[in-house]
């Protein structure tokens, strides 16, 4: 089993964000970044393909892959490298236009590198520590970004986004901390106590209420990342003024990848005390979310929160999932990389609108299908997708989510029904007056890169939202099922 | 080990983490900005003597590398750094609040009481040496949380934030004997970077707004 | 089967797909979309016909890699009814858009229309053939999306917008309660598989039940578009190309009464209490009278027919209702020709709906208003026009002759023999709603009396009509089709009857096709002839010879006389369209009649001449009826969730403390109260 | 067997036709006579039709198709819908074509026809009598079915030969009449209304305050004003025939031998003689009421005809 895939996976962010440090050469920056889009894919592609063929994959038990981060990688690699594609033409644009400057520019690729391979070391981590650490990484180096063009609102969404995002850090590290205070006197004062591995194996044996104290510390530590609801206080804001192939990433990667850290948690705390517990928490702050992004995505008027806001449902409705236990997960999972690609096709296209307007407000953008043809598109494909509707993924996963938690809880169903039904209604109106009806304002057009770039972007997730919409291709589904292993479920799903 | 039998260590372990509480206590209490900077400082340093008792007591000996680095980092760099803010942006010298001294001090002891409730039934799992270091370390952190809502200003809350840092730190060392090395230097490194970023973000908005109260930041609402 | 079915399946995909592969080439886009559909229509239609006749219901099924989802078609004889019914309209359809989308070149996509057009006719097509719930849900959802796209055709313009919103969220809230029907059956059955939704494990218990019938009354009627759930019809059907409407209006509010025989007498198995019937009665007399009444008062001849469409849903549910609480009762056969009825008012209505949206297609096509106000006089214009809408009229006012007659003369009769049941109770309900069927019926009758005199009769009433031509004889092509089958249905139920016994037959239990065909073919009877009968086939004879009567009388006294011709006398003052009495007029006395239905406002201003008071310069009437439902119903609950949504907005009110605030109680309570 | 039943459709078809004017000229004749008038014949009808036959018609230009064709549907309609009701023999040979419904309905198919011819003209006239039409036809309806209904309950059928056969020959006769009596009434306001008399309309007057059933055919002359005019008074004979037969089939010939037929024809006479002259009577008795009261005339027939159902159910238990 070769390791260098996975090298390459965390490397080539690196690399490519110190070279374009260095280069400080426009021409240099784009070819790397290209080039950098499609090792991360490629190298994403071979994590993935590792672990469907054998299950697990690790370099000297730094970096461990199982299922769940292999999914992670694959979601990450993939909306990372169309990412960078659509940052390329973004922020090429703004060069043009002289927005920013050279330095800057080239200091945007790296940070943008950094935070990409903060991520996805995030996923990879074996040992949880080390795994905050890279999480808060990510937060520091996205706070950056946020904060890129020094807007008065930049800097406010990044002083928000920066203490709540730390607070809520801390408070995962106090868990992190409460596990490594139950694991080690099974485990001796040692790196063991840290590992996924070994945690899984003595869960049992784990204090049950350090479990529970430090999962709720979790949660909220990384549901604070996550923008669970009332956690998601900093998400609108920061979403709206990033710079928007950051705003596309916030949503579809960082977001995920807090989910990520409480399902490891949940993992343990189920092992540890029963599903129950931790299924009633996340349900609860779930429904919540749901809640609270469709009254939003109601009274919005920018266009750029309005997505924020789906985000928090979406985030909200794979948390349901995995909190239901059982399908639940496979939905879950799977609603997680749909969500992620819808999202950030949303995103590139609420971009092209703001370069081409340069104002946020929804009720003066019409027309977009005419106007806009690519922008128009990306939004009414996303916008469908993210209402729930088929042919696209998130339609499985919230029937099965359904499905799920009515055999389980009907009441939570009959809620979950009722939210949806609430944000499919607000989020449909806010977008349709958006593509649909006469163009608007004209505003200015973009230049001719920034429309290849941004297109083969956009098109790139269309693609993939499409081929992925009615079924799980082969390798995904041996991965689905070996993380409902991590679960405790297996996929005895009847046809 | 020779010289203290356990008890006395532990007795000692407990009387540094009640320093630290003390402490937190007083910037709760204290006014003048300056003075809580300094007062910070001064739990920075009993954090390390603490740390390294424990080092001292058990053996284990990266957590006097820890120890070092909390002296290096919280008693020594970042106050540099808030310092230089403070200059940089001439707050006034008297903090607003949100909440009055003498309700604030209340909700704290709320707190404490509240720490030592939840850690109730952990605290018998721990080791004999570091008793109450858990309760303390959580009563710290809620303190610092709190801080943070209850002060405006920006530096007030990047005290705050450090002092929460502090309780986790207080928690890793006393209360789990120190996590591994490399975590405790991945976890200082970011603890730097953070508090470098929020001293340039609050440059930043002193200069875009020339104020650093945070709670005149509300323009981002639906 | 496979054959055919592979068939239908790959021109609608080549429907799809091809027509954006000639960019910029309209009529060729058109050519191929619609072409390819209509071939499609021909498939479906041996397809239906194939499925009604064999003995076995015939399936297919194909393994899907996600859990409890299999593409698993099934085809018996319900499904395939509906085949053939969507088939039949789905092939006027596309004849008639050949014409009709010349109207949107260079305006709309053609391309897009085209390939949303198969893709709707696909999505029907496969709600009615698909075996597992699963796969149902994300068809039927697909046919609310697609059909929602073709709707907002003309986005330009804002109403359509608004109707297009409004459906599509309608719709999908009835999604919302149709998923909850099949979870009910789904947890008993631990699968989403129709199969065994239809034999689960242990049978569902009695609330269940009672919930999955009323969930499935809701979820399915709000695309039935069954009163209060009827709202958007009148909204969307109109807002969409015609040829669409004609669909919406024709096959696809059928599909909802599909899934509900589908839910009531397949998967609940025909076992319910008589009130169920009684509640499915109640629904459709209540959405057929007002259906009717509100289409009275419509000038606009989309809405008019649209909420005609609502008013037909109603008399499908009557004739549904009854067979239902017949079947409860255990009186089978009457259940079965409930049923049979209603499955026959189902055809009908698809056939002559589909032909008057058609028709008024045309007319908007030849005079570009749907305001009937400006019509007049189309009939000498528009000649073919003119006859296939008349047969259309005629058959859905139920007139002889026409295919409405025979299906509502059957409703008629299962509501009468309400005298063999048991319950005092229902043996007076059901003569009551029979009464109201009458009102419906002729209700119904003066509507298109209305509408037909309105639009194609007296003079023109605005330039339009004055200048109106014939339209394209493909549009011909398709009316006249549909017209064919409005009489050929109304003149041979022996042959229609047989094949809709084979669906009510496993439905219910019994075989009555002999029965109801009396005298060998020539008679229609209730089952038993002594109760009552009509036979088609004698009464056109009847007429006919009459007619013929009436002329060799008119010819043998005065043949020789030449008719002259002369201006109508119009009190001294030459006649013009100004003189005609109004659509708004014509309806007038019924809106007073029943104005505590209409609530009718009324509004009327004069402008005097400065000189004298005594002398109107000019006069401005205007009246409007009160949308009830919407203004008691819908509105509020907008208003609600939006005034919600203002005051809530406070929880976002930007300062960090507070966003502090949330995650410190969150902690805390959670500490407290979650260890 | 199939001769004989085209002979008796045949010979209904004839009586129908023969006897409708002749009611009509009874009608009016009794009219006179009550306002002491001698009036003209009783046979003045079928000059009139004579007539009008040999008129030369006129035909407005703003007509279509529809205008010319109406008098031979509604004619045809009115003439097969009598021929679905027992005349003089219990057992038409069309019993089996259409019941009461049908009945209804082929009436109804005239209606639209008239309603639509009204319109063509163009003239106010035209419009107005349409739309008066239109709303007594509407509110006539449900009365109809229902006393209909409540009959059809006595004789556990809706084909009216075999409603009229079974109480002829005493089958099934209910030994109650007050359901019967409050159909009759409710049947007998429908009658009314249907065929266009006072108290709802006034087929002697010419005045637009007033018309009904004149204004819609105000445009008609020569033989498309004949049949028009045949076929209101065969309407007129339905319903009178209707009533008679289903409530006094006394006489009725329930075999086909010509002693009996011959017998009912007579009866048959009689008693629709006797019932246009019930209506001359009435029409002299009553005023026209307002459009808008017609409703409360009609709401009664629903009702009384629902207490019939009512009192059916009760009684039987």
């Amino acid at each position: 089993m070769s390791s260098w895939p996975l090298v390459l996976l965390v490397a080539a962010p690196v690399i490519a964000g110190l070279g374009s440090l260095v280069v400080q050469q426009r021409r240099a920056i784009e070819v790397l970044q290209c080039a950098q889009a499609g090792a991360m894919l490629a190298a994403a592609a071979l994590v993935a393909g590792q672990i469907i063929a054998a299950g697990e994959a690790s370099v000297g038990g730094f970096l461990q892959v199982d299922a769940l981060s292999a999914w992670l990688d694959l979601i990450i690699g993939f909306v990372g490298s169309s990412g960078t594609l659509y940052a390329v033409g973004y922020v090429g644009e703004e060069l043009d236009r002289a927005h920013v400057s050279l330095k800057r520019y080239s200091q945007f690729f790296c940070l943008f590198d950094m935070y990409l391979a903060s991520m996805l070391l995030a996923v990879n981590l074996e040992n949880i520590a080390i795994m905050w650490i890279a999480i808060e990484g990510s937060t520091l180096s996205a706070a950056l970004l946020i904060g890129f063009d020094r807007s008065k609102a930049a800097l406010e969404a990044g002083w928000k986004y920066v203490i709540l995002s730390s607070v809520g850090i801390a408070l995962a590290l106090f868990g992190t901390i409460l596990v490594y205070y139950s694991s080690e006197h099974i485990l001796g004062v040692s790196n063991e106590a840290l590992r996924w591995s070994q945690l899984y194996r003595v869960a049992e044996k784990l204090d049950p209420v350090a479990i529970k104290v430090a999962f709720i510390f979790a949660l909220i530590g990384y549901g604070t990342k996550a923008g669970v609801a009332p956690m998601h206080t900093w998400l609108p804001d920061a979403h709206a003024e990033a710079p928007t192939p950051v705003s596309a990433m916030l949503s579809a990667n960082m977001l995920t990848v807090a989910v990520y850290a409480i399902l490891r948690f949940k993992a343990v705390t189920d092992r540890s005390v029963g599903p129950e517990f931790a299924g009633k928490l996340i349900v609860g702050l779930a429904l919540l979310s749901l809640a609270v992004s469709a009254i939003f995505i109601l009274v919005q008027r920018d266009y750029k929160r309005l997505f924020a806001y789906s985000s928090i449902e979406h985030i909200g409705i794979a948390l349901l999932g995995f909190g239901i236990g059982g399908l639940g997960v496979f939905a879950g999972a799977w609603h997680l990389m749909n969500h992620a690609l819808a999202k950030s096709t949303a995103f590139y296209g609420a971009g092209l609108v703001f370069l081409r307007h340069d104002h946020k407000s929804l009720d003066r953008v019409t027309g977009l299908l005419e106007q806009m043809p690519v922008a128009g598109t990306a939004i009414l494909v996303a916008g469908v997708a993210l209402a729930g509707l088929p042919p696209f993924g998130l339609f499985i996963s919230e029937v099965l989510i359904v499905a799920g938690s009515y055999t389980i809880r009907p009441e939570v169903a009959y809620v979950f029904l009722a939210l949806l039904a609430l944000a499919f209604a607000t989020l449909l109106y806010q977008v349709l007056r958006m593509v649909l009806g006469e163009p608007g304002e004209a505003g200015t057009a973009l230049g001719r890169q920034c429309r290849i770039f941004t297109s083969a972007a956009v098109g790139i997730n269309i693609v993939a939202l499409g081929t992925i919409g009615l079924r799980v291709p082969p390798g995904l589904e041996t991965l689905l099922a070996s993380i409902l292993k991590i679960f405790g479920v297996g996929m005895e799903a009847p046809r | 080990m020779s010289l203290f039998s356990i008890d006395v260590g532990s007795q000692l372990v407990d009387l540094g983490s009640a320093l630290l509480l003390l402490t937190c206590f007083a910037i709760v209490a204290q006014r003048r900005l300056s003075a809580c900077v300094d007062l910070f400082v001064l739990q920075s340093v009993f954090l390390a003597l603490t740390a390294s008792l424990v080092a001292f007591l058990t053996g284990i000996h990266h957590i006097y590398v820890a120890a070092a680095l909390t002296i290096v980092v919280k008693a020594v760099i970042i106050p540099r750094i808030l310092k230089q803010v403070i200059e940089h942006v001439n707050v006034k010298r008297e903090l607003e609040m949100n909440v009055n001294v003498p309700t604030g001090l209340l909700i704290c002891g709320a707190l404490v009481i509240l720490a030592f409730f939840i850690t109730q039934p952990i605290i018998p799992l721990g080791f004999l040496l570091t008793r109450d270091s858990l309760a303390i370390a959580l009563a710290i952190v809620l303190i610092g949380f709190f801080m943070m809502i209850a002060r405006k200003k920006a530096v007030t809350q990047v005290i705050g934030f450090l002092v929460m840092e502090n309780g986790l730190f207080l928690g890793a060392t006393a209360a789990a004997y120190g996590m591994p090395l490399i975590v405790e230097l991945g976890v200082f490194f970011d603890l730097l970077v953070g508090t470098l970023i929020i001293g340039i973000y609050s440059h930043r908005l002193q200069d875009a707004f020339d104020s650093v109260d945070t709670s005149k930041l509300t323009t981002l609402k639906e | 089967m496979t054959v055919l079915l592979v068939g239908l399946l790959a021109i609608y995909m080549a429907g799809i797909i091809l027509p954006p592969c000639f960019p910029g080439r309209p009529r060729i886009q058109n050519l191929v979309a619609h072409g390819l559909a209509t071939g499609a229509g021909l498939v479906g239609i041996v397809l239906g016909l194939a499925g009604l006749l064999v003995p076995e219901p015939w399936t297919v099924s194909a393994e899907s890699t996600i859990p409890f989802l299999s593409f698993a078609i099934r085809l018996d004889p319900l499904a395939s009814f509906f085949v053939l019914t969507i088939s039949l309209v789905g092939l006027a359809a596309s004849i008639f858009a050949l014409g009709y989308v010349t109207e949107f070149y260079g305006r709309s996509s053609i391309a897009a229309m085209g390939s949303l057009f198969n893709g709707f006719l696909l999505s029907m097509t496969l709600v009615v053939m698909a075996d597992n719930g699963f796969l149902f849900l994300i068809v039927w959802e697909l046919m609310a999306l697609l059909s929602y796209f073709l709707v907002v055709t003309e986005h330009e313009k804002a109403e359509v917008r608004y109707a297009g919103l409004f459906y599509l969220i309608m719709a999908h809230v009835g999604t919302a309660f149709i998923v909850l029907t099949f979870l009910i059956f789904f947890q008993e059955a631990g699968s989403f598989s129709f199969e065994a939704f239809r034999h689960p494990e242990q049978p569902l218990p009695e609330g269940m039940r009672t919930l999955a019938f009323l969930m499935a009354l809701v979820g399915f009627g709000a695309k039935a578009g069954i009163v209060p759930l009827h709202v958007w019809l009148p909204y969307a059907h109109p807002a969409a190309p015609s040829h669409i409407s004609a669909l919406m209006s024709g096959v696809m509010i059928k599909t909802a009464i599909y899934a509900l025989l589908r839910v009531y007498f397949d998967f609940l198995g025909g076992q319910f209490p008589w009130w169920w019937g009684f509640v499915v009665l109640l629904v459709g007399t209540t959405s057929a009278l007002l259906g009717v009444m509100y289409a009275l008062m419509e000038n606009d001849l989309k809405r008019l027919l649209a909420f005609s469409s609502v008013e037909n849903v109603g008399i499908i549910l009557l004739g549904i209702g009854a067979g239902m609480i017949f079947q409860s009762y255990g009186l089978k056969e009457f259940a079965a020709l409930g049923l049979l009825a209603g499955l026959y008012h189902t055809i009908n209505h698809a056939m002559f709906k589909g032909l008057l949206f058609m028709g008024a297609g045309s007319l908007l096509y030849a005079a570009h208003t749907r305001n009937m106000e400006e019509y007049g006089g189309l009939l000498r214009r528009m000649p073919w026009t003119g006859l296939f809408f008349l047969v259309g009229a005629v058959s859905i006012s139920a007139l002889p002759l026409a295919n409405g007659f025979v299906s509502e003369w059957l409703v008629f009769q299962t509501l009468f023999l309400s005298l063999k049941l048991p319950a005092l109770f229902l043996k007076l309900m059901l003569p009551i709603a029979a009464a109201l069927l009458a009102l419906t019926g002729v209700l119904a009758l003066v509507c298109f009396a209305k509408a037909f005199g309105m639009s194609f009769l007296a003079l023109p009433r605005s330039s339009h009509a004055r200048h109106a031509k014939e339209v394209p004889i493909a549009m011909r092509i398709g009316m006249g089709f549909l017209a064919v089958w409005c009489v050929g249905l109304g003149l041979a139920p022996m042959i229609v009857v047989p094949l809709l016994n084979r669906i009510t037959g496993p439905l219910t239990g019994v075989s009555i096709s002999d029965k109801v065909l009396a005298l060998d073919g020539w008679a229609l009877a209730p089952v038993n002839v002594q109760f009552s009968s009509i036979s088609p086939p004698m009464l056109a004879a009847m007429l006919i010879a009459c007619g013929l009567l009436g002329l060799f009388l008119a010819f043998m006294f005065g043949g020789r006389l030449v008719t002259r011709s002369h201006k109508t006398w119009g009190c001294g003052i030459n006649l013009s369209s100004r003189t005609e009495y109004t659509a708004t007029g014509f309806v007038q006395p019924i809106k007073r009649v029943f104005s505590t239905i209409y609530q009718p406002t009324v509004k009327l201003e004069t402008e005097f001449l400065e000189e004298s008071r005594y002398f109107a310069k000019r006069r401005r009437f205007e009246f409007h009826i009160e949308p009830v439902f919407q203004k008691y119903l819908y509105d509020p609950l907008v208003d609600f969730f939006v005034g919600m949504a203002d005051r809530l907005r406070i929880l976002q009110a930007g300062s960090l403390h507070l966003y502090l605030a949330y995650i410190f109680v969150t902690l805390v309570v959670l500490l407290l109260f979650a260890v | 067997m199939m001769l004989q039943a085209i002979t008796l459709v045949v010979a209904q078809a004839i009586v129908l036709l023969a006897i409708s004017p002749f009611l009509v000229g009874l009608i009016r004749k009794v009219k006179a006579r009550f306002q002491c008038r001698r009036g003209a014949g009783v046979f003045q009808p079928y000059a009139d039709l004579a007539k009008l036959f040999r008129k030369q018609p006129v035909i407005s230009t703003t007509t279509s198709w529809i205008f010319t064709a109406t008098p031979y549907i509604l004619f045809a309609s009115t003439l097969s819908a009598g021929l679905l009701v027992p005349t003089f023999i219990s057992q038409t040979p069309m019993n089996f074509a259409g019941n009461i419904i049908a009945l209804v309905y082929l009436l109804a198919l005239g209606t639209f026809f008239l309603i639509l011819a009204g319109l063509d003209a163009g003239s106010a006239f035209g419009g107005m009598g349409s739309s008066r039409e239109a709303i007594v036809a509407s509110l006539t309806e449900p009365a109809m079915i229902l006393s209909i209904f409540a009959i059809a309950l006595t004789a556990g059928s809706t084909n009216l030969s075999t409603i009229v056969h079974k109480t002829a020959l005493m089958e099934g006769i209910v030994t109650d009449p007050s359901p019967h009596l409050m159909a009759l009434a409710a049947l007998c306001i429908v009658a009314l209304a249907e065929t266009g008399r006072v108290p709802v309309d006034n087929p002697a007057t010419h005045l637009e305050l007033t018309m009904i059933h004149e204004a819609m055919v105000l445009e008609y002359s020569g033989r498309y004003l004949a049949l028009v005019e045949w076929a209101a008074g065969l309407k007129l004979a339905v319903f009178l025939t209707l009533i008679a037969n289903v409530f006094a089939p006394w006489g009725i010939a329930t075999t086909l031998t010509p002693a009996a037929m011959g017998i009912g024809l007579v009866t048959y006479i009689l008693k629709i003689a006797g019932l246009a002259m019930l209506i001359g009577t009435l029409e002299c008795m009553f005023a026209k009421l307002r459009l808008f009261r017609v409703t409360d005339l009609l709401g009664v027939a629903f009702i009384l005809a629902l207490l019939g159902l009512v009192f059916f159910y009760i009684l039987r238990g």
